[in-house]
């Protein structure tokens, strides 16, 4: 189906109410996570959204600060669109929409301060470095979400590994700190309808995308994607949607 | 540096301004010869250059298409306009700008008018002190004017954060400078096709709640008319020169 | 990890198994929707997923062949799948793992059924216990099989090693699992085209008397035919449910 | 204009003793130089040469020297040809040509000692390290000569970070020490007019191109560039020529 | 020549027992092998297998052990195949058959022990790291065995650098120690016959290749390459023969 | 190494050399089979290879041009060359060389009797001893009049450098070696079209005036003249034998 068609038809049901899957605007698909399935990571989960699945793992070690935040742990976020997991993503080096994907996600956990990176400090100076890094399964739209979600639950149930006389020790040592809970909602507009979740077939003919990341009913992380725009009003409407969102989400994280 | 105990004392920020104040800004147009289009923006110390070439032939081929150009914005820092030096070629930060400002462009140019052609929109920051993304949008924004490419409206954009006092009360404020952006609580990069109020780009990095957030952006709103007004002088100025 | 004293004793590895013992085996098909075909497979606690995509459109132009289809199989690990974690992207090793697997199933697959295409065999290691590449190969073989793609046999594989007890005398095992891969004297990776009893893919590092060798080798032969039939299992389940 | 068409009627000027744009053989398009034009860097400079406009730019650093001289400072040069600046350039990784701008800016500045390298050690074993970089804003020919210029207006106004307790403190400290200054010439060869200073248009039909560094009179650094060939003469000619700007080019710098 | 026509020329000599070049099925080519050919590298290799042509040589360097094997020195074998060698090889970063052959060589080396590594360990807990690096000159065939032979050759007549107060110290010093000798004897199957030492025609056109690593009458690797498949027979009968050839292949290595 | 309190004393150069002598030199056609043409030249320790192959299709099909040939050199050096070893493949180093070694044989070459094709000269540098760039010139020389390559000239190179005594005072010598590169005052790279005399490679680092550079020329040039016979004598000795 070309995607002049596919949005065509996508417009004509949005008009009447309905989604092309039959969900409302505002219904996340099913959402389910499995942790502890990658037992050689410190963390992991596996995070299914309909029929998106993705696998987050946590790797720690041990490294050097940056300069400017001594005593401070470093958390990078990656990911990967694996050509595994939709025909249309190629491989190689990461692109746009995985380094976009990835920084998001990133904004999301590290802004909402969920992990106490200054408590990643070491005796020597050193410090540990967390590594969270998504792979896609199956990649069926909203992978923000979904990586999110998985980031938080890896982190959650990881165990950091020992360090001892310079050593990383890869046993399964006290729980990583993580203070809190983080989760984003990302919304599609096409044509003026905003909704929840977009699958694949709404983002490959959505105008925009915003993904708004929260902690505690606050908002940690915005990122506008996409080629369209948004109205001041859907923004705000997006932020009531969201932050409602939240609490459903969040169950899923224990 | 340290974290310093206020960000706004006494109705004033570390470099003196009110909440919504602008820094001092300065817009340049024709600043690169070779270029169809090329204008060079100012907000306080950050200094960007934004140049556009196009439309034209498009490499490689296999991103040609057949109904409209491909607008393509290329965002990336000279090695000695922040710090620490920065290695030379685009990271990920740069690929992730990149992005968000070709897509704040795209529903804005008349990219129709011009099928099977690309249309590069070089954007250098000179000098960083935080608000790059968005000094280097409105100076895209003008050298796209300036190359005579048809847009719906201009794209004018505008940072806002949220700062502290003494106190620990906190404040939204518009134009983010470094300590701000570096210590502040959020940091807001922000743009509308003015014509039509329409959001082309948005981010955030920090914690605010949706009150502030609304706060912020009304504040936003109003300084987008400065920054609008300042676009449109500096590219009448050039074609009553020229 | 310090090297163990034994890796056999008492008729027992050290996971308790037998020599000519596998470890507990899984296959799960259909495990990525947006794939032609796909597979899961576990040997212990390795634990590979395969897709595949194609025939398709070949990128790039170069590679067609006017008279079959190019299969590639991309060989990776996930980035947590070790203990230390591995840098993201192919290496020299995966680099060569590709290009073995690659080469197992060209003379198997139907691949002039379809000139002027791509077959892609995509095969991540979610999680590393040694016999990484047999286990994909395993996974990669029913996923071949999943996406109806003709083949001559299917292509079953297991790994066997040699192994030492605590007198230094030295035996042969099937089916290497970590500790036996970095601490035993041998490990082989061996896989035929069933039905016609073809060696397809071989390699080994280690050091072996040529007797030694038939010896693992005749277990390993005997240890497929258990593989194939799990291979063949999978696959039914799936098409009775279909 | 083909280029074939453009290199005849530039020949025809030539044989009247004429230039495209209306300078003589041996005349340079106004130069000027502007300093001090990057707060952030520890030097810089904005250099026109006619409607050619370089930025040159010095960050400083502390690193390991190199093996085989300990207590040396380390001096690199790097050149983007940027695609903002002309419409041929490419984006991407350095290509051959910026490669050689920068290694031959680079060879002028080293081999005429002005910056001493011996004098940027560090107590602790480490050394400054100058990386001195060149962007081109626009391109219109002769990027050597404007590049040196740069680079050498750039050094003479750093100022160093300080280093104190193994860390470099961004506030600038005493002057980086240069000890003298250094110039480059760059001729183009048409048909056997040599012409000093070419801009765009003759760069693009020129032979032969050669580039001639200068300290005190003296050759520091020579570099044949192009296609074609110089005559034993026309060597000799360049370096008489060449010595004389060299004088007309240092009163650029201060 | 086609590949088919070649294909079809090469396996009708076969049935009557020969080759294109007019060798017997278990015959090598003629091999000779020069060492010490270049001063700088502290050892190296010529080796010639008929017109195959391989230079091989070693560096070492003082580097980091690997965090699981502390004290013991590190090996490292690379392979370029040359664009300067065959008009088939490309310029470029190695492609996956050099990959391949570097790693088979590296196999057979490492596996046989030949580099008792944990000797190669220093006092500082540094470690010697040895590169050995292969180069074709001329490729025409088994470069796997041309490059074995010659890192052999190489490794054999390596002089170690000394190591003083931390530093590298380029004179030849004591001999690199070196506890055995592997080679290695690589097959090509073709419609059926199995002949030793296969130059590039027969390369170009067989079904698979069979490589075996060998020490002291013992198999320490082997690779299967190439689209086609062996039998269970054909293995072991190249097994036997491969054993036979250790011999002849060890006289070439003093 | 230390820095030497001299480079030449009573006459003669560290390595015995009078100021105008040329290390022992040696020039081997035809040493790599596979090419169109090849040569091997030795300037004392200084080994380099060249080899050439084309006229031949050129890919990336975007360097085709249609009146003419493109002549590429491809200058590398083998890893364990130097002292220390030097990564594998081109740095900006070789990048740079290989561009003027391209350049000096571009007018020389008839290019112009092969249009749309790509003629690639490979120059590997085997063992350094300083010149390696001009040593590899005149094998690569040599490697394209092998191919039958026509050219209006064979292209001839010598080094030559500024040296001092232990009195402090300098001279010009020809043929630099390593410890002259290293601990000298200049280093130039110097190449002719033989037959017109015409300047095709000239590159100098150091510090000289314009009459030590002339005095070095002349110099220069007339060992020129003895590398060339020995270029010519290389390739009727093997046009003899074949």
């Amino acid at each position: 189906m070309s995607n002049n068609i596919l949005r065509k038809n996508i417009i004509d049901l949005l008009k009447g109410g309905q989604r092309i899957d039959g969900r409302g605007l505002d219904d996340f698909r099913k959402i389910s996570i499995q942790t502890g399935v990658v037992e050689k990571a410190e963390g992991s989960a596996l995070v299914n959204i309909g029929s998106t699945q993705v696998i987050v793992g946590v790797k720690m070690d041990v490294g050097e600060p940056f300069p400017d935040t001594p005593g401070e742990g470093v958390l990078m976020t990656g990911a990967e669109l694996t050509a595994m997991s939709n025909e249309e993503f190629e491989r190689g080096p990461p692109g746009e929409d995985a380094i976009e994907i990835a920084r998001v996600i990133d904004r999301t956990i590290r802004e909402s301060k969920v992990v106490p990176v200054e408590k990643l400090g070491l005796d020597d100076g050193k410090v540990w470095m967390v590594f969270v890094d998504m792979y896609t399964m199956n990649a069926d739209g909203n992978l923000i979400d979904a990586g999110t979600l998985g980031a938080m639950a890896a982190l959650m149930t990881a165990r950091m590994p020992k360090y001892e006389d310079g050593k990383v020790i890869r046993e399964p040592g006290k729980a990583l700190p993580v203070t809190g809970k983080a989760v984003a909602a990302t919304f599609a507009g096409i044509n003026g309808h905003i909704l929840v979740d977009p699958e694949e077939r709404e983002e490959s003919v959505m105008d925009a995308r915003l993904t708004i990341g929260m902690r505690d009913g606050k908002i940690v992380a915005l990122q506008k994607g996409g080629n369209g725009s948004f109205t001041d009003e859907q923004i705000e409407g997006m932020f009531d949607r969201a932050l409602a969102h939240e609490k459903k989400l969040l169950k899923h994280l224990k | 540096m340290e974290k310093p105990e206020y960000l706004f004392k006494n109705g004033k920020r570390l470099d003196g301004r009110k909440l919504d104040e602008f820094r001092k800004m300065k817009i340049k147009v024709d600043v690169i010869d070779n270029a169809e289009g090329s204008a060079e923006v100012e907000f306080g110390k950050t200094r960007v250059v934004a140049a556009v070439y196009g439309p034209r032939e498009l490499h490689p081929k296999h991103l040609v298409m057949s109904d409209r150009a491909l607008l393509r914005a290329h965002y990336d820092m000279l090695s000695f306009s922040v710090e620490d030096r920065k290695r030379p070629g685009p990271g990920r930060r740069e690929v992730e700008i990149s992005k968000v400002l070709s897509e704040a462009f795209r529903s804005v140019v008349a990219l129709d008018r011009f099928p099977r052609t690309g249309i590069d929109v070089f954007v250098k920051v000179v000098q960083a002190d935080a608000s790059t993304r968005i000094t280097g949008l409105n100076a895209a924004s003008v050298a796209l004017a300036h190359a005579g490419i048809p847009m719906r409206s201009m794209v004018t954009g505008v940072t806002f954060g949220k700062i502290y006092d003494d106190k620990g009360k906190t404040y939204m404020a518009v134009d983010v400078f470094k300590p701000e952006d570096q210590w502040g609580m959020a940091d807001v990069a922000y743009a509308k096709a003015w014509n039509t109020g329409e959001v082309v780009l948005l981010q955030m990095d920090g914690d605010v709640t949706k009150e502030e957030f609304m706060e912020g952006k009304k504040m936003a709103d109003k300084a987008m008319e400065y920054v609008y007004k300042e676009q449109v002088k500096a590219l009448k100025s050039v074609y009553e020169v020229e």
